[in-house]
């Protein structure tokens, strides 16, 4: 922009919210006398349509070609003005706003010189940034309508139906022979014990029969390149590599079962199994001739070294003790617990379901765990019941821990390739626990399923449908439009030092192939980190610039510089 | 009159200034001595811009954003705190109060607490009395230590020791290896003080040519640290000998293009 | 038995890179082994070397070089010694390779890491007056040129790895065990320096002003933390007053180093020296005990230091120092003529001794040799270079403390020692790089293919390499450009190879680095794609250009196109030029029949050669027939029968004895010498000369010397002590016809022989008394134990100085009046025998001899090797050596080193069927030649000689001993001479196009 | 006259002065551009026609570098034959109405990184003074040796 700065300056009244606490015809008169403003003028609304018509008047009058509105907070208003100057052919990054309501008139009611003073501050604050803006374009980017999902349990294919359903091709990555994920280790499930394998065929069959589903079996991601809308995925199989475009990627790569080898007799003690073992065993109806049955809960979580709780083991214990008592009511099966997690209407019935079966639920205490070891005809446990405040001794046929779910080990070859953050567990993690539970901070990319965190089906499916979801948006959109407060590198001052890259929370910023930094800037949310960390201060941040910056803080001073 | 402390702050757009803008709609009253400039993240501020206001004569300058964990870019303000630390180190270097500064988070939702703040910093100001940099005459030695503290957190040394910190000391290092906070600390002590000198023997330089002895006595810094100073300045290529005056190099800064 | 045609070389050092270099360049494969990520050793470190002040660096880098990119070396840097198994000839060695985090294959040396490193470390070069990065070069001109990372330091951060574009990064190296078969080691791991923080009296580490000799070499250094600056590193000032204090952790019991460091002496005054030519007006003082100038030429350098330099020299040993608190002023205590003296400095500069390297006793565990009491390995007089295990050899330092000519004349020694042990694998583990037969270019039109290297960021982020391959595109004669992120990659070597068949290239011009370091490899890749080597041309736009013009790349990218048009204008007229090749007659001359002639003529026979030894006198054996004994016990007439014996009987030497050199003609590889004997005239033809013609007794004219019975020289003395001779009172007076107006220099040996004749004296008559004259006592290495000895058994030193010599009388008796300096007053001796302890001279011969082979003589008549330093058993002519006491005097150890040294030196000729020399040589015009000499007084190498033809005489250009420096083409006044690859026309195209647009 | 950028040919002997500008550029010590390096085996291989060529074509200063006299030659004495020629010729310039100082003769080491630098910067300073070459603009002043 070779254009001399010329600014006009807008001061509302906001009625009497602004007006009545500052001198607004002061601030419009000392306004006049700030450096390259050339037009200053009250407003009673700036915000109201005939504000707004004024503004646009001004620019063709005065051929302005930068406005500062004094108002309120840009967080609600700075589109509204941004429109108009639009409207008036001036580009939308030259505005500026100084706030003088919100934080000014309203927090200063009973000082209203100070109030006047801070607000010509905030003016001259708001001209002196004016100054230095530059125009900004808002590049649009096309978004490939095609998915990947990778992994292909009960959570990749629901996502990846759900893609379909919404119309986009979808390529579905399995690292086993074959769809199903854990669900094949299944037997039942809860609550309605339905046959895991039930709920699997008709996923499959959806998945296998759709045409716009490829299915990689066998099949592993080797690299991903590029960005929302426009990702170059390659996978790997025996057969070789290939590659693909997509838009958007969910990651469904499910989890796994601890082994929990050295816990509570497990791999030691003749009669110790997994959850998942007895499952098998009844499914395949090999449990033989079983009185009494010990379930140890958190074998091997909410330790030290796996802090998390695994959610879905205090109901698949439940599930599986009343299974066990309908089958045979005179066994005696016991549960030792240390917190109950049977959350929700559903599963807490299922706890007094159990109850009512006569399971017998005894809590221990961290301090104090179960110890199994081997007995006269089978296993032997000692436990101390915390409730009754003494030591109970049981042999029984069968010990079952519940072994919790642990993050799938392929998580942190994935998290590096598709450059997506793992919680300190190992488990992905979304880009906000509470508001984005199923994206990524980077654009394009989301998670569902256990491999966000343990959870059951339902859930699972629930997120992979909710991943479907969020990922089909900006599919059906067709197209992006990128924010133009964006960082910029320049090339000649940037090392590839890497900090930048290593900061981003996006992936905006990539290296090239001379080794120097290059931001996507339809990725970048312009936090501007990267431009306060570079060392080489080669990143300038768009509409945020240092030089902007200070001389915002000079203007605050008191200083102008020229 | 009474001192009126001139205040710059920096608000992340995200937490604290929608924090700042509901005591507004709140009719939260506090003192009016607060200048803000927004920023999109508190991660944004960079101590080269803090200490170029603290220059200026800032009296106190306050950077707010989001709560650890709350961050609108996921741990921008992680980094506002390892950047912060550095201004903080500096600001210590060079004598000026480190009571001028203060990092805090605020949500959107704690107008109050935005508030209360504001109250609180500038009382604090107020308690410290006016910046020595303040006025029509500052304390022009003052100025030049804070003039070095911002040339060194515009070199890359620091800055790149400051963008690596947070993964580091998080995730461990190349290597696999621990890297504890204390370790980090002391790298880091090492090389402010380093930086720092080195910018204020530049600096002085830049003002008149000198040898180790009068930059020694100028500086109040031992002649052997100068000395040590000015071999690796001289290798950097900022300084070089200009005569020999009696049994002193006389040393002066040679243009570095930026 | 099994035997390995390959050396281990342990310590990369000048001592470790000479014996590298003869063995490589005699057939065998060597792996240079040193603990550092780069070879050079101290001698990278100083700033110049006495005593001809040559700076260290300019005369080192070539070899270091040579030895880098020596095809038979192999480098193995940042490595130490783990294991040794098998014996003599098959050794297998287990070596620890540390992890330098750096892969050496990608690492282009740039530095763009160390720039970006936030970490810093203390620079070991610059013994700590500087600063490095956490990921470092030793040195900027180090060899091999690979960075690594100081672990110890090294944060993990990782920008190195970002910043670096030839992605050389490797964190998850870990340290490796090679294994390694060789034949031969040879042990050079040169010494530690002494830490004088023991000595706590100078107060080393507690004040900043007081600096070890090494510290202070770096201060002198233009390249050290100063810039050649001489300042107070308390304040930087500039000091005036400067205290040298000799003897620190030397001639000293109290730290267990009793021995003399040897070198200190000379090294102070160089020091003192070159501090006054850096800072004039300087005020050096060197506080000494003995000055120990005993080297060639290293008398008159410390007399001109004394007399022409304003050197001021105290003899005394400093009691103490102290420090002013305020000032940082050092005061030095010291007692002269009996008084308690104090004197102020700005600086004291401590000459500290050699240590045995500190890991000397693990060494000597690990490969199961002995150390002498000292900790430094244990030889013997006539086996200086064996240790006690067989196989493994050893030199420099490591033997005993010595100075640079020394360990490089040594080193040539154990290369002697290491290659006849597997003479018989010589050849069997080289290689020789095979090339495709060499395309016929002439006639063509020049087409220039132009390869621009960004050098990562280095080169590309200052100039705009596009924009200067765009403008070499249309340069007159170029017919292909392209650029790359790294022209010296291995994959680019593989592309300019296609470039040249595809675009049929016949000049290859590329424009990136210096061609001091990669020259070599470009051109042995255009010789893989079938062009000659000579047609290539480099254009330096890194270290000359984006380097130095970092902050104006216009301008840069401006003198980058010139620099690439003026590559172009003389790519455009090179030629290809011919390696001259020359047939070896593998036979050796040696003459001089003495302990050096006859070693050196077994070294050349046991590896096969055949030698002609020829002697004047009627009997082998030289001066060491009239050695009776020697210090360390041995018996030198056995030994000297045991040598004669071999050589007479050795099948491939021929003895002339009672013969003498008529003539010689010819040159490398291809000498002709008449030798006249009473027989007659025989004609031998040879392939290297090796002198050794020794040296001999100065005969006295002083002292009544031929005019009383009583007074005797040494050499007398020992012949009739062994015949009984048992004085009562005897007087030995030092330095007879030695550092005299005549003969400035020191023998050398007459003060371990006065020492070891006084002990004799004692040994037979414990009642005698012994006196011994002398100025300075110059028992060196660790033959200062005998000295000590000799004083504790009663031997008295009585000093003198050349305006108080001492009065030999005969009236009735001989008396003896001398001043004692320490009572100041005379006194008088009356002795049974008075012994002159008289010099060496240079061989009568010499000077015939000199004149016949066209080598120099010094001004005392000794023969003047090439260099002082690095080349001290060659001439600048080459094919022809020196050893022994032909060089100047010296010890018996040391002539038997030398000799063997000289042995190695010629087998490096000798090795060969032919000889490749230089190809960018002189070529003379005959038709323009008016034969006006001129030419051949310039040549330093003979390689100019005048030849008549019809009548005319011109000159003739012996290509085999042209080094191509085109001195001569310079100078020719007709113009007839053309110095290949940099011809008038090349360079005068060169001039135009560095000042035209576009080149005529 | 302060635009002036003077055009500088340099011979550089191979062994010592040519590596000392290499470690110019390897320490980054920074200096003007205005030098063209042309490099020769030994600083005695340097013709007076190869300077006075350079003088002809327009070069405001020649630069002829060796290395130090007496004994770090790596050809024993060529630099003394430059010394000399040098001499020589800046008698002969004077007669043409060069000034001699034009020319400058230097001995840097290959450990004289600095030096390097410092001659460059000084010439470049001295040749600003001087003003352009006269030859600049009359060729025809010796032209005729050609």
């Amino acid at each position: 922009m070779s254009e001399e700065p010329r600014i006009g300056v807008f001061v509302c009244h906001c009625g009497i919210n602004i007006g009545g606490y500052v001198d607004v015809p002061k601030i419009v008169e000392y306004s006049m006398t700030l450096p390259d403003v050339v037009y200053a003028e009250p407003n009673l609304y700036t915000c109201s349509s005939d504000g707004l018509q004024k503004i646009k008047e001004a620019i063709e009058k005065h051929n302005l070609n930068r406005v500062v509105v004094a108002s309120c907070t840009p967080r609600t208003h700075e589109p509204l003005f941004q429109g108009a100057c639009e409207e008036a052919g001036l580009n939308k990054y030259l505005f500026e706003m100084a706030n003088i309501r919100d934080q000014c008139s309203w927090v200063h009611m009973h000082e209203p010189e100070k109030a006047t003073q801070k607000a010509k501050d905030l003016v001259r604050m708001a001209v002196a940034k004016a100054r230095l803006l530059t125009p900004g374009d808002e590049p649009e980017i096309d978004i490939h309508p095609t998915g990947l999902v990778i992994g292909g349990g009960v959570s990749g294919m629901t996502a990846a139906l759900s893609l379909m359903n919404q119309g986009f091709k979808v390529h579905l990555v399995e690292k086993a022979d074959k769809l199903g994920g854990a669900l094949n280790e299944l037997g039942t499930l809860f609550p309605t014990n339905v046959k895991a394998g039930e709920l699997l065929r008709p996923l499959i069959k959806g998945v296998e029969e759709s045409p716009d589903i490829v299915v990689h079996l066998n099949s592993a991601l080797k690299e991903v390149k590029g960005f929302l809308g426009n990702f170059e995925a390659e996978i790997e199989s025996k057969e070789g590599s290939e590659r693909f475009e997509v838009g958007t990627v969910i990651v469904a790569t499910g989890a796994d079962y601890l082994d929990p080898v050295g816990l509570f007799g497990y791999g030691e003690v003749h009669g110790v199994v997994t959850q998942l073992e007895l499952e098998q065993k009844m499914k395949e109806g090999s449990l033989g001739d079983v009185k009494s049955v010990v379930m140890v809960q958190c074998a091997g979580s909410r330790i030290e070294e796996r802090p998390y709780c695994s959610r879905i083991c205090c109901t698949e214990a439940m599930k599986n003790a009343s299974l066990l008592k309908e089958e045979d009511p005179d066994r005696d099966i016991y549960i030792l617990y240390r917190d109950l997690q049977t959350y929700g209407i559903e599963y807490t019935e299922m706890e007094w379901d159990a109850k009512r079966k006569g399971v017998k639920l005894v809590k221990y205490d961290k301090a104090r765990p179960p110890v199994v070891t081997r007995g006269e005809r089978g296993p032997m446990v000692k436990v101390w019941a915390s409730l009754l405040n003494e030591e109970l001794t049981i042999e029984p046929d069968l010990v079952v821990l519940s072994a919790p779910l642990v993050p799938n080990p392929d998580n942190k070859t994935l998290s590096q390739q598709l450059k997506v953050p793992l919680n300190s567990d190992g488990f992905f993690m979304e880009a906000h626990v509470k508001l984005r539970p199923l994206d990524f901070a980077t654009d394009g990319i989301f998670v569902c399923g256990t491999a966000h965190s343990p959870k059951e089906v339902a859930e699972s499916i629930s997120q992979a449908k909710g991943a479907a979801s969020r990922a089909g948006i900006p599919m059906a959109k067709g197209r992006v439009r990128a924010a133009a407060i964006t960082a910029v590198v320049d090339e000649d001052r940037c090392c590839g030092c890497g900090i930048c890259i290593e900061l981003c929370p996006y992936n905006a910023i990539t290296k090239d192939e001379m080794g120097i930094a290059r931001v996507t800037s339809v990725v970048c949310k312009g936090c501007g980190v990267c431009g306060a960390s570079c060392p080489e201060r080669a990143i300038t941040m768009r509409h945020f610039t240092n030089e902007q910056l200070e001389a915002q803080g000079l203007a605050a001073l008191g200083r102008v510089v020229d | 009159m009474a001192f009126e402390p001139n205040i710059v702050g920096f608000l992340c757009n995200w937490c604290s200034y929608a924090g700042a803008d509901l005591a507004g709609v709140s009719r939260i009253q506090y003192p009016t001595n607060l200048r803000v400039i927004r920023v999109m993240c508190s991660g944004r501020v960079e101590p080269a811009v803090v200490l170029s206001i603290l220059a200026e004569g800032a009296d106190g300058v306050m950077i707010t954003g989001c709560h650890i964990g709350d961050c609108h870019y996921i741990d921008g303000n992680l980094h506002a705190k390892r950047k912060y630390e550095l201004t903080r180190r500096l600001v210590e270097k060079t004598g000026l109060k480190t009571g001028r500064l203060r990092l805090e988070w605020v949500s959107a939702a704690e107008g109050q607490r935005f508030a209360d703040l504001v109250n609180d910093f500038t009382e604090q100001i107020r308690e410290l009395g006016p910046s020595p940099l303040s006025g029509t005459t500052p304390d022009l030695g003052l100025l030049l230590k804070v003039r070095a503290a911002k040339a060194a957190a515009e070199g890359f040394r620091l800055r790149a020791l400051v963008g690596k910190e947070e993964k580091t000391v998080t995730d461990g290092n190349v290597y696999g290896e621990e890297v504890t906070q204390e370790e980090w600390d002391k790298v880091m002590t090492e090389s402010v003080e380093t930086e720092y000198s080195r910018h204020r023997i530049h600096i002085a330089l830049t003002e008149a040519p000198g040898s180790v002895k009068e930059l020694s006595e100028k500086l109040g810094m031992g002649s052997q640290a100068v000395l040590e100073h000015i071999v690796a300045l001289r290798q950097l290529g900022w300084v070089d000998v200009q005569e020999i005056r009696g049994t002193s190099p006389v040393y002066v800064t040679m243009e570095v293009p930026q | 038995m099994r035997k390995v045609g390959a050396v281990m070389v342990v310590g990369g050092g000048i001592a470790g890179i000479q014996a590298s270099l003869d063995l490589a360049d005699s057939g065998f494969k060597v792996y240079l082994v040193e603990k550092e990520p780069s070879i050079g050793g101290v001698m990278t470190q100083l700033d110049k070397t006495f005593p001809t002040n040559d700076c260290a660096m300019c005369i080192l880098a070539p070899k270091l070089v040579g030895a880098g990119r020596h095809p038979n070396i192999e480098l193995v840097p940042y490595s130490e010694l783990k294991k040794v198994e098998g014996e003599e000839g098959d050794f297998k060695v287990t070596l620890n390779r540390k992890a330098m985090r750096v892969d050496p294959e990608k690492c282009t040396g740039c530095g763009d890491c160390a720039q970006k490193c936030p970490v810093s470390a203390i620079d070991k070069y610059n013994e700590g007056l500087g600063e490095r990065k956490g990921i470092f070069i030793l040195y900027s001109q180090a060899v091999p040129l690979v960075f690594a990372i100081d672990k110890e330091k090294c944060l993990g951060c990782g920008i190195c790895a970002e910043v670096c574009k030839a992605e050389a990064i490797r964190y998850d190296e870990e340290d490796t065990e090679v294994e390694v078969e060789v034949g031969s080691i040879i042990l050079a791991p040169g010494f530690e320096e002494f830490d004088p923080r023991i000595v706590t009296e100078y107060g080393y580490g507690r004040y900043p002003n007081v600096v070890t000799s090494i510290e202070f070499e770096r201060i002198l250094s233009a390249t050290g933390p100063y810039r050649g600056t001489v300042l107070r590193p308390s304040d930087g000032e500039l000091p005036r007053k400067v205290a040298f204090l000799q003897c620190v952790g030397s001639r000293d019991d109290r730290v267990g180093n009793p021995y003399c460091s040897g070198v200190c002496c000379m090294y102070a005054i160089k020091e003192a020296v070159i501090a006054e030519e850096h800072n004039p007006g300087l005020e050096p003082t060197i506080f000494f005990m003995d000055i120990r100038a005993f080297g060639k030429e290293f008398d008159d350098y410390y007399a001109r230091a004394e007399e022409e330099r304003g050197v001021r020299f105290i003899r005394c040993r400093v009691s103490h120092t102290d420090q002013e608190p305020d000032s940082k002023d050092l005061y030095v205590t010291y007692v002269e003529d009996g008084e308690v003296k104090k004197e102020r400095f700005d600086m004291v500069v401590l000459s500290v001794g050699m240590n045995p390297p500190a890991d000397a006793d693990k060494l000597a565990d690990i490969m199961g040799f002995e150390l002498n009491d000292y900790g430094f390995a244990k030889t013997g007089l006539f086996t200086p270079l064996e240790t006690t295990r067989p196989g493994v050899y050893v030199c420099g330092a490591f033997a005993s403390p010595k100075d640079i000519p020394d360990s490089v004349a040594q080193a040539s020694g154990a290369a002697a020692k290491a290659g006849r042990a597997i003479a018989s694998q010589r050849g069997t583990l080289i290689t020789s790089a095979e090339y495709p037969a060499e395309r016929d270019i002439s006639g063509e039109e020049p087409r220039v293919g132009v390869f621009v290297c960004h050098c990562g960021i280095n080169i590309g982020g200052v100039v705009d390499v596009p924009e200067v391959v765009e403008y070499a595109r249309a340069l007159p004669g170029v017919a292909y450009v392209e650029r790359n992120l790294y022209t010296c990659s291995q994959d680019t070597q593989e592309s300019i190879k296609e470039k040249i068949l595809e675009n049929s290239l016949n000049r290859v011009v590329v424009a990136s680095c210096t061609p001091r370091t990669h020259e070599p490899m470009f051109r042995a890749t255009l010789q893989e794609a079938g062009l000659n080597p000579y047609l290539f041309e480099m254009a330096n736009i890194r270290d000359q250009c984006s380097w130095v013009h970092m902050h104006q790349p216009e301008a840069a990218t401006e003198k980058a196109k010139d620099l690439v048009r003026m590559a172009v204008a003389k790519a455009r007229l090179i030629q290809p030029l011919k390696k001259p090749r020359i047939d070896v007659t593998p036979a050796a001359l040696v003459i001089g029949g003495g302990l050096s002639g006859m070693t050196a003529a077994l070294e050349l026979a046991d590896q096969g050669i055949e030698t002609h030894l020829v002697e004047k006198e009627d009997e082998l054996g030289g001066n060491l027939r009239r050695i009776k004994f020697v210090l360390g016990g041995e018996d030198p007439q056995a030994k000297l029968g045991e040598l004669v014996g071999r050589v007479k009987g050795h099948e491939n030497i021929r003895v002339h004895i009672g013969t003498r050199v008529e003539d010689i003609q010819g040159y490398i590889g291809n000498f002709e010498t008449t030798l006249l004997s009473k027989a007659g005239e025989e004609a031998v033809k040879h392939g290297v000369v090796i002198l050794a013609t020794g040296g001999v007794e100065y005969q006295p004219s002083e002292y009544l010397y031929g005019e009383d019975d009583g007074v005797m020289t040494q050499l007398e003395l020992e012949e009739k002590l062994v015949e009984g001779f048992s004085p009562d009172t005897v007087v030995m007076i030092q330095c007879v016809g030695s550092r005299c107006e005549e003969r400035p220099y020191c023998s050398r040996i007459c003060c371990n022989d006065a020492v070891k004749n006084a002990l004799k004296v004692k040994e037979a008559n414990p009642c005698s008394e012994v006196f011994v004259l002398y100025k300075d006592m110059r028992t060196y290495g660790f033959n200062e134990d005998y000295y000590r000895k000799a004083a504790k058994e009663g031997v008295l030193f009585i000093r003198y100085d050349d305006e108080h010599k001492p009065e030999v009388t005969n009236d009735g008796g001989l008396r003896v009046r001398v001043l004692d300096p320490v009572l100041n007053e005379d006194i008088v001796i009356e002795p049974d025998a008075l012994v002159l302890s008289a010099g060496v001279l240079p061989a009568l011969d010499n000077q015939r001899l000199a004149g016949l082979l066209k080598v120099p003589l010094s001004k005392d008549g000794f023969f003047l090797e090439a260099h002082m330093k690095l080349r001290p058993l060659d001439f600048a002519t080459d094919g022809v050596f020196l050893c022994g006491m032909a060089h100047g005097p010296k010890a018996i150890d040391e002539s038997i080193s030398q000799a063997c040294g000289a042995a190695a030196r010629a087998m490096t000729i000798l090795s060969k069927e032919t000889l490749e020399t230089e190809g960018a040589i002189a070529r003379v015009n005959e038709d323009l030649c008016s034969g006006c000499r001129m030419c051949e007084g310039v040549c330093e190498f003979n390689a100019v000689e005048m030849v008549e033809q019809d009548g005319e005489v011109h000159s003739h250009i012996l290509e085999e001993l042209c080094k191509g420096c085109g001195v001569c083409a310079a100078t020719c006044p007709s113009g007839a001479i053309t110095a290949g690859h940099f011809t008038d026309g090349e360079i005068l195209a060169q001039v135009r196009a560095a000042l035209t647009e576009v080149s005529r | 006259m302060t635009d002036f950028e003077p055009k500088i040919v340099g011979f550089l002997c191979n062994w010592c002065s040519y590596a000392g500008a290499d470690l110019a550029g390897v320490s980054r010590f920074q200096y003007p551009p205005n030098l063209r390096v042309i490099r020769v085996m030994c600083s005695g291989r340097v013709h007076p026609a190869h300077i006075m060529e350079a003088f002809k074509n327009g070069a405001d200063g020649v630069l002829v570098a060796g290395c130090h006299p007496p004994n770090d030659c790596h050809y024993i004495s060529g630099n003394l034959k430059a010394q000399r020629r040098v001499a020589l010729l800046k008698m002969l310039m004077a007669q043409l109405g060069l000034d001699p100082e034009r020319l400058r003769l230097e001995w840097i080491s290959a450990a004289e990184g600095d030096k390097f630098a410092r001659v460059i910067r000084e010439m470049v300073s001295n040749l600003k003074e001087l003003g352009p070459s006269p030859l600049h603009d009359s060729e025809a002043v010796i032209a005729g040796d050609d």
